[in-house]
């Protein structure tokens, strides 16, 4: 092994080294479920329904600003509409069938977070803040993904920005405001999530 | 009902209440527990990469009910079943699960306090060893095959007019009890039977006697300012301990400026709860106590003021009295007795006798005396009486003799256990086989159920429909708040099903309110709103029509007295037996479950068994230590149980808790201890739970007790500190040194929270470890993990006697978490696993910490816990007990007292949402809600009016251990005794 | 230091004390030889005088690495303690100086000892499997002295007269040094 | 030895016209009082057989012997260790009163241990003491093993073992959530990582032209090749010589403080808590002197199985005992101090904690363990005032092991009897060790001597190259 070689090498581990302080806050974790895309039991489409016929979020997910979770809409919501529209399709067809049979739905959970972690809806969704900024460009998703990490990081970025945060154009979070003032920050206390 | 799954379809096909796994119900996919685990093995996970956590479902309603949202508590104003003494009680229901009891402030009795007991009855609501279904004999069954042979079977006996007998546990609910005679009444020859295997029916029998009235009158602690207690363990377990508790803490308030208090002198021979608590306790062995009370009776009846007021009939027993001489009792005892008759007599009305004798002259004796000082219709109320603890030890004793005689056709046993905890239990045994129909509707299948032909399981009290009336006039309603989880129904469902009335036990309630109670008030025309407010407020007081207290009956009395005073006089001194009950586990119906079992008893520290308590100079000179089992036998009567070593007890008496030895109770309850209830007598027509003469040998085991502290004394280390009232009313008080700091305090810009404990006004019940228990997922461990000292309570109460052992001082000190502002344990840990919140809070971040210990280590307050073992979590049923809000900790993380984190961020979010401030006392901690004495005080620092600010004015504030200087802003308020000095 | 591969020719001589190798060595350099280099089985002290090698300057390097060590040390704990993430531990001031030394102490070791290691191996060619010629028994108990034929001058009985002097036990000639 | 050259620079031409260069060598002044360091007049050849004919051959019935039993005990420690990992902490006698015990007590013990090696070869280096020589090397490998088995305990003890890395300050997806730099532990982190490092890179550095040596002689190809590869082609050139001995200075100097520092470091996980009996100023000194001396009893046990199991009497002579003797009194009599202060400090302190601790301790439920430790390390290392002891082989061998008892039960007695009866007499406990945690203290010294035994096998046990360096010392 000569000169050369061992400086070539040494070169190499430096970047390396470099890389992973770099992007090590960027590296995939355990529980990392980004882009998450399960098939559900009814081929339920977000882009239709919030895309395009524009139906607010809450109108289905009633509970996001009263309670901890967002909540998934019972089927008798989804008659509110469907005894007149689109009746025979045979996704509609499933629901029918499960309120005969009463028999709920089971949907696939999407957007999981740790058990330790406990998140409210209703606090964020009160506090202005956009369900694309978590969730994503939901309304042009036909089949709903994770859109984002979910990590601690992803939280705090936020929380740690005493600053009102709303999307650009790609949809990903930004900085926009000043300062608001203190006593509205959005906590970085551990015990706000963790507890 | 194999699996949780199928408990949920249940419950949807009932209610159409919510299945809402996305909330973080530990019977969906992955629990907290499972997540930790995995989060834990990240490293061996991270390596098979690209592997997911399993795929969570989520279900939601077919029909969404519109007054409930998923993932939001709701608040059910109901009965605490657990004791006839029926405290209001607001059940937290999430997601469709009672997971907590707090008391119900505006209930007159109990007024927001709750019991130990009390809290632990979720518990035994997701008990995974409840009956799920009926049984014929030991085989499964229906409901219809049962309702159809039992239906049979008592048509006979209608024809053949043969003897039923209904045995229950005293019952307060008009309705219940109509229900109950419209079964009888079709029997030509039926009769419910009331009993109670710890009873005080001397009481009620004494009032028959001395004031023509079958009641227990209700004792109001609250308006005495001198309470004489005859080992009447008033705060623990007697009667209705959590009222009077609340009342007894009332009268002794120091918390507003108050400059007198209640003044409180205990008679007794064991160490009891109340009687380690009073300003003076006075040992004596059960005879002198006996002398002590007829020499009272003497001084008052001798008095002027008596023989002044006239109105009592002191006069034709006064001259007997006046010959009496208390020949056992010593000079320390006759001076507390002259002292207090003095007292007692001027002014009249304001003091209270009570005693916890099961003899009915002494309670005669007793009424005697608190009619003599004018208590009745002040402190001592037959108006409002009691109507809880009624039940007649006279009735069951017949019934078993007409058991064994063959007379009895039908024994239907409901709530009750006799064949455990009746004293002749094999007489009772024995009986059973000679009666034809035995029907259990006991809720497990205990030692009772498992002789009975029928098992027709009662639902839980968190199930059924039902109605009380503790006191009279005072009515709740206990409303279900969860649908049954398994096949059971209500006693009422089944004797109604069996009287051939149609009609559930919901509509028999609301119609015989209507018919009774509707019309005894005028504010609402409408029964619905009269109903639904009631509900609402969970408790319904007409206007009383005001009953004028009966005349004093002496006719009698001068027998009474004369036999006591032989009594007293002959009883041979030599070692006497005292059973008593446990604030944990009372008598012993609850013994299966844990939370109740692993509850350290306030005095002796001792959890997961009972013991013979005997004096330190008892066991020296007899040269027994601490755990050495021995023998105590009385003619047939023999237990085999360990000593423990108990200062304050008096040498000639040895104390055993009832409650323990249960066979058939279940996993957690099985061959806990030891069965003392052969020991009990019945004499002259009430059990007798003192005895004298008994036998005490020493075996050659010896056991080690599972003790949660074991050092009793503070070392002259100044933990506790303690004034007497004559000083506090002088002003003395602490005065707080300020220490030094090298830099300069974080500040609080939003809030600080901060707490107050008045251990003046603690009595050391425990019902805050129990609340905090359930609150908070804290595990249970076990016996031998206790014994290892590793029992994971947050909040514990310290109790220390101090001075001559053989008569101490007894202090309690709850400590949990002081969420130091400079804490010890922050600055140790490596991983910022525990740091200081905005708000003042020591957090503790179970997914962050690694469990290195040094935080444990460095805490002085030793508040600490660690996850030694993976704790089971693996019962779906028992796991729906489990709070959402509070993350269940995995093996090899620290724990500890959050000031209920998750309480104070659900009040910031929801006064956020509305855009408000928060109220000060708008946030409670668990502890804090259940304290039926209000000794724990929490609130905002940053308000200056805040209740907790204010309390810390208090010239007797005080940190513990401030030399530290890790500032917390947890303070305890000094021990005040009403005393000249201490 | 001489580059190796201008090294054409050599001339070594081997020795059995060290006394002799020292003056051998000295008297060769003075008398006007190249000596290429010494081999010794152990470290010869005042070698370095009689063959006028520059003392080294690693020391300056290991100085150097320390300070680099200490200031990422002290960097990297106020940074992240005080500036990226500041947590109120234990009440403790965000920036709590006196408790970032023993870390920093550390870090400033560590950097030093570990590049001034490294340098020494990168700067004698020490790596793994790295081949050199050694000399016979020169690890054992044998000392060598190698003088450096460059030009056509070298006079090779003068260095045998020389070597010979000093009790040398034998004189190789060779090709080509590495 | 020293060979100082003095030029006189005298150029004269001769009527050949041939050059020559005249001077005189002033030869080296040996002194007749000194005792030669290795006996048996070796020349350098000897010493190079001596020493590398111990690798070659197959091990011996002695070694075999030693070897398998430390082998089970190795075996019982990593079963003791995949118990406690896989079913929790609570497999030891730990509890809510008493966190830590046995694990940290033998973490701290054989940090402790972990000592002598580096102190040797740094600090009597600079003190140019040249009898370290025939020790340093093994001394060297005995605290490299010992800081091994030091460094798993704090590891194994923690409740999630498998989280260990969070002490690290790396990047994270937690928004990068750092770690708290200050405590302790993870001062300990950082100078029980440096320290390690700094000894092995020391060692490794010391061992290189001995595996040269080796490389040169070995007949086994396998052996060839692993010294080839280890020793860096290394050739005794001059200059690498040379810089070689400026890095091995360097790294003397910064070891020296270094091996003050890890046992300071590590007393400060008591001295900076507040637990009685912990939070005490005098902890870095007492332990740095405890750790040398227990480091040394250490040494000496070792060396005197060494030099017997491979017949090194020559090499290490009972002078480096005597000298080994000497330091353990110096430090002995340190620590003894030390004990002195404490209890007098504690009571002058009028702090009722503080006194009730030296109570505790002399007269409490541990204090058996107190005398134990008092006895061992206050009043035998006292014995080693004769010179008849110094140098009476079997007697060192004994008192050597003794001190190690005691050295052991001192770290327990400051654990255990501070946090088992600190401020709240309610929280009072006592602890008893559990089977495993025994099985671990038992396994930790089954690592060590089975890494030792393997060194013995693989490398130079004595440093070739130094001690030829010496061999001239005391001659004439």
């Amino acid at each position: 092994m000569s000169l050369r070689t061992a400086q070539i090498i040494s070169l190499l581990v430096t970047l390396i080294g470099v890389a992973v302080v770099w992007q090590g806050s960027n590296f995939r974790g355990l529980g990392n479920q980004q882009g998450y895309q399960p098939a559900q039991p009814i081929n339920f489409s977000h882009k239709v329904h919030a895309g395009d016929n524009q139906i607010q979020c809450l109108y289905c997910h009633s509970s996001a600003d009263k309670s901890n979770v967002a909540g998934i809409p019972a089927a008798s919501t989804c008659m509110n509409c469907h005894t007149k529209i689109l009746k025979d399709s045979p996704e509609i067809q499933k629901i029918v069938a499960a309120l005969a049979q009463n028999k709920p739905v089971e949907w696939v959970k999407v957007n999981d977070l740790p058990d330790h972690v406990a998140f409210n809806h209703s606090r964020h969704v009160t506090a202005g803040v956009k369900c694309q900024l978590c969730h994503g460009p939901v309304e042009t998703m036909d089949r709903v993904e994770q859109f984002d990490a979910l990590s601690m990081g992803f939280c705090v970025a936020c929380h740690r920005t005493h600053r009102e945060v709303t999307l650009d154009e790609n949809g990903r979070p930004t900085v926009t405001k000043e300062a608001t003032p203190k006593r509205l920050m959005a906590s970085t206390d551990c015990s706000v999530c963790h507890h | 009902m194999s699996n949780g799954q199928k408990l949920w379809q249940i419950f949807r096909e009932q209610d159409g209440k919510p299945v809402d796994l996305s909330a973080k119900s530990p019977v969906a996919g992955v629990s907290r527990r499972t997540f930790l685990e995995v989060l834990g093995y990240s490293t061996a996970a991270l390596t098979l990469s690209g592997c997911r956590a399993p795929q969570q479902k989520i279900i939601p309603y077919l029909k969404q009910p519109v007054e409930f949202t998923p993932g939001v508590s709701s608040w059910f104003a109901s009965v605490c079943g657990g004791c006839s003494a029926s405290c209001g009680v607001l059940v937290k229901v999430r997601d469709g699960r009672p997971i907590k009891l707090e008391g119900n402030p505006d209930h007159p009795l109990s007024s927001g306090g709750l019991c130990a007991l009390a809290h632990g009855m979720v518990f035994g609501l997701y008990d995974p060893e409840r009956l799920r279904q009926p049984l014929i004999g030991s085989r499964p069954a229906t409901w219809e095959q049962i309702d159809q042979e039992i239906t049979q079977k008592l048509a006979a006996i209608k024809q053949s007019g043969g003897k039923v007998r209904l045995l229950t546990g005293p019952t307060t609910g008009p309705t219940s009890l109509e229900t109950i005679q419209k079964f009888l009444s079709q029997f030509s020859d039926a009769k419910h039977i009331t009993y109670q295997p710890v009873s005080t029916d001397a009481i009620r029998q004494a009032h028959l006697r001395s004031h023509g009235t079958n009641a227990i009158p209700s004792y109001r602690f609250d308006k005495a300012r001198l309470v004489i207690s005859f080992s009447a363990d008033f705060l623990g377990t007697w009667i209705s301990p959590v009222q009077f508790t609340r009342g007894y803490a009332k009268a002794r308030s120091l918390q507003n400026g108050e400059r007198e208090m209640l003044r409180h002198v205990q008679f007794e021979s064991r160490m009891s709860l109340t009687g380690s608590n009073a300003d003076t306790r006075v040992k004596v062995s059960p005879a002198e106590e006996t002398q002590a009370l007829i020499y009272l009776a003497k001084l008052v009846a001798t008095s002027n003021e008596a023989n002044g007021a006239g109105g009592t009939s002191a006069l034709p027993v006064a001259e007997q009295l006046a010959t009496f001489e208390p020949a056992r009792l010593n000079q320390k005892t006759r001076t507390a007795v002259e002292r207090i008759a003095k007292d007692l007599m001027k002014p009249q009305g304001d003091g209270l006798i009570v005693s916890g004798s099961a003899d009915a002259d002494v309670q005669y004796l007793v009424n005697f005396i608190n009619s003599a000082a004018g208590n009745y219709g002040n402190t001592v109320d037959l108006a409002a009486s009691s109507a809880s603890n009624h039940s007649s030890d006279q009735d069951i004793v017949e019934l078993v003799r007409q058991m064994n005689a063959g007379e009895i056709a039908a024994l239907i046993v409901s709530g009750v256990n006799p064949a455990y905890d009746y004293f002749d239990s094999q007489s009772f045994i024995h009986g059973t086989q000679k009666v034809p129909l035995k029907v259990s509707l006991n809720s497990t299948l205990d030692e009772t159920s498992s002789l009975a032909d029928y098992v027709c399981p009662q639902s839980h009290f968190l199930e059924a429909w039902d109605d009380v009336e503790p006191a009279r006039g005072t009515f709740s309603v206990n409303q279900p708040t969860i649908a049954p989880l398994f096949q059971t129904r209500a006693f009422q469902e089944s004797l109604l099903r069996w009287g051939g009335d149609g009609r559930t036990f919901y509509e028999v309630l609301r119609q015989s309110w209507r018919e009774k109670l509707f019309p005894r008030q005028k504010q609402y025309t409408n029964f619905d709103e009269f109903w639904d407010q009631t509900l609402q407020k969970g408790v319904f007081t007409p206007e009383s029509s005001a009953i004028d207290t009966p005349a004093f009956k002496s006719d009698g009395l001068e027998q009474t007295i004369a036999r006591l005073i032989s009594i007293s006089g002959d009883t041979p001194d030599g070692l006497g037996l005292v059973l008593y009950q446990k604030v944990s586990l009372r008598d012993g119906q609850y013994a299966n479950n844990p939370w109740l079992q692993e509850l350290p008893d306030p005095i002796t520290k001792i959890t997961w068994d009972n013991y013979a308590s005997v004096s330190p100079r008892y066991a020296a000179t007899t040269g027994l230590e601490e755990g050495r089992v021995v023998r105590i036998s009385k003619g047939p009567a023999w237990i085999e149980v360990p000593v423990h070593i108990q200062p304050g007890q008096h040498d000639d008496v040895v104390a055993i808790a009832l409650g323990y030895g249960r066979t058939k109770a279940g996993k957690a309850g099985n061959n806990v201890g030891a069965n003392a209830y052969a020991f009990v007598a019945f004499t002259e027509g009430t059990f007798r739970y003192q005895t004298a003469g008994i036998k005490l040998e020493k075996t050659s085991n010896r056991i080690e007790f599972a003790q949660s502290q074991t050092k009793d004394s503070m070392e002259d280390r100044p933990l506790v500190r303690e004034l007497a009232l004559a000083d506090y009313t002088k002003g003395k008080g602490e005065t707080e040194e300020e220490y030094g700091s090298l830099w300069s305090p974080h500040d609080y810009p939003e809030h600080k929270w901060g707490m107050a404990v008045d251990l003046s006004a603690c009595v050391g019940c425990a019902a805050c470890v129990v609340s905090c228990q359930a609150e908070n997922n804290v595990p249970v461990v076990g016996k031998d993990e206790v014994r290892r000292r590793r029992e994971m309570h947050w909040i514990r109460i310290d109790r220390y006697f101090e001075g001559d052992r053989e008569d101490p001082k007894v202090f309690y000190q709850p400590v949990m978490c002081q969420q130091c502002d400079n804490a010890s344990c922050e600055s140790v840990c490596p991983v910022l696993a525990t740091v200081h919140s905005s708000e003042g809070l020591n957090m503790q971040v179970y997914n962050r910490c690694v469990g290195t210990r040094y935080c444990e280590n460095n805490c002085p307050y030793k508040v600490r816990r660690f996850n030694w073992f993976e704790y089971p979590h693996s019962d779906p049923i028992a796991n729906l007990a489990l709070n959402p809000d509070v993350t269940v900790r995995s093996r090899g993380v620290m724990e500890k007292c959050t000031f209920c984190v998750q309480r104070i961020e659900e009040v910031k979010i929801r006064a956020r949402n509305e855009g408000r401030a928060i109220n000060d006392n708008e946030i409670q901690p668990a502890c804090q809600q259940s304290c039926p004495a209000n000794a724990i005080i929490f609130g905002d620092l940053t308000d200056v009016k805040s209740r907790v600010a204010q309390l810390k004015k208090s010239g007797r504030n005080y940190t513990l251990l401030d030399e530290l200087n890790e500032r917390p802003p947890t303070s305890y308020l000094a021990k005040v005794r009403n005393s000249e000095e201490v | 230091m001489p580059n190796i591969e201008s090294a054409k020719r050599f001339t070594a001589a081997f020795f059995e004390r060290e006394e002799d190798l020292i003056a051998g060595a000295a008297e060769a350099r003075l008398a006007g030889f190249e000596v290429y280099d010494v081999y010794t089985p152990y470290p010869v002290h005042g070698m370095d005088r009689a063959v006028a090698l520059p003392p080294s300057r690693l020391t300056w390097i290991a100085l150097l690495a320390g300070a680099l060590g200490l200031v990422f040390g002290l960097t990297l704990q106020v940074w992240t303690s005080a500036y990226d993430w500041p947590l109120n531990v234990g009440g403790k001031p965000f920036n709590s100086f006196p408790l970032f030394i023993p870390v920093t102490f550390e870090l400033t070791v560590l950097f030093s000892g570990l590049i001034a290691i490294g340098v020494l191996f990168a700067r004698n060619r020490m790596w793994l499997f790295s081949k050199r010629r050694v000399f016979e028994r020169v690890t054992d108990d044998r000392f060598v002295l190698v003088l450096k034929q460059s030009d056509a001058s070298f006079d090779i009985d003068k260095a045998q007269r020389l070597f010979s002097r000093h009790h040398a036990i034998d004189v190789v000639e060779g090709d080509q040094f590495v | 030895m020293a060979v100082s050259v003095r030029e006189v620079g005298r150029v004269e031409i001769n009527e050949t016209g041939q050059q020559t260069a005249s001077f005189e060598i002033a030869h080296p002044v040996y002194s007749k009082l000194r005792s030669p360091l290795i006996l048996g007049h070796k020349s350098y050849a000897d010493v190079t057989r001596d020493i590398c004919q111990l690798l070659d051959p197959k091990p011996g019935r002695g070694w075999w012997i030693s070897f398998s039993v430390s082998l089970v005990l190795l075996v019982i420690g990593v079963v003791a260790a995949v118990h406690t990992v896989t079913t929790g902490i609570g497999t030891w006698g730990l509890n809510k009163t008493v966190g830590w015990a046995f694990g940290i007590t033998n973490f701290v013990f054989w940090i402790g241990i972990g000592h002598a090696g580096t102190f040797i070869s740094a600090i009597l280096f600079l003190f140019n003491q040249k009898w370290r020589t025939s020790v340093n090397r093994s001394a060297e490998a005995m605290t490299l093993i010992a800081v091994m088995c030091a460094g798993l305990f704090p590891i194994i003890h923690m409740g999630r073992p498998w989280l260990f890395y969070w002490v690290l300050p790396y990047p994270n997806t937690r928004g990068t959530l750092w770690v708290n730099f200050r405590s302790p532990l993870l001062w300990d982190f950082f100078a029980i990582s440096t320290y390690f490092t700094i000894s092995a890179v020391f060692w490794y550095l010391g061992l290189v032209p001995d595996l040269a040596t080796a490389r040169d002689r070995t007949k086994s190809k396998l052996r060839q090749t692993l010294y080839r590869a280890m020793s860096l082609g290394w050739n005794g050139s001059n200059r690498t010589w040379s810089r070689y001995e400026t890095v091995y200075t360097v790294l003397a100097a910064l070891a020296t403080p270094l091996v003050l520092s890890v046992h300071s470091i590590v007393s400060f996980d008591f001295a900076t808590s507040l637990i009685p009996g912990w939070h005490s100023t005098i902890f870095p000194p007492y332990f740095v002197a405890g750790a040398v001396f227990s480091g040394f009893a250490m040494v000496m046990t070792l060396m005197i199985l060494v030099r017997k199991l491979m017949h090194l009497e020559d090499y290490i002579t009972a002078q480096h005992l005597e000298n080994m003797c000497k330091v353990a009194l110096l430090t002995g009599s340190i620590v003894g101090l030390a004990y002195v202060t404490e209890i007098f400090i504690g009571v002058y302190s009028g702090n009722p904690n503080e006194i009730f601790v030296i109570i505790n301790r002399g007269l409490g439920p541990y204090a058996w363990a107190y005398w134990i430790m008092f006895s061992c390390n206050a009043l035998v290392p006292q014995l080693f005032w004769f010179k008849k002891l110094r140098t009476s082989i079997p007697a060192i061998f004994t008192l050597s092991i003794l001190i190690n008892v005691g050295m052991w039960f001192e770290r327990f007695v400051i654990i255990v009897t501070s946090l088992h009866r600190d401020f709240l007499p309610s929280s009072w406990a006592m602890y008893t060790p559990t089977i495993t945690e025994v099985g671990l203290l038992v396994g930790s010294f089954g690592l060590f001597f089975t890494a030792f035994l393997i060194f013995l096998r693989l490398f130079p046990v004595i440093s070739i190259n130094e001690v030829k360096g010496v061999l001239g010392y005391a001659k004439h």
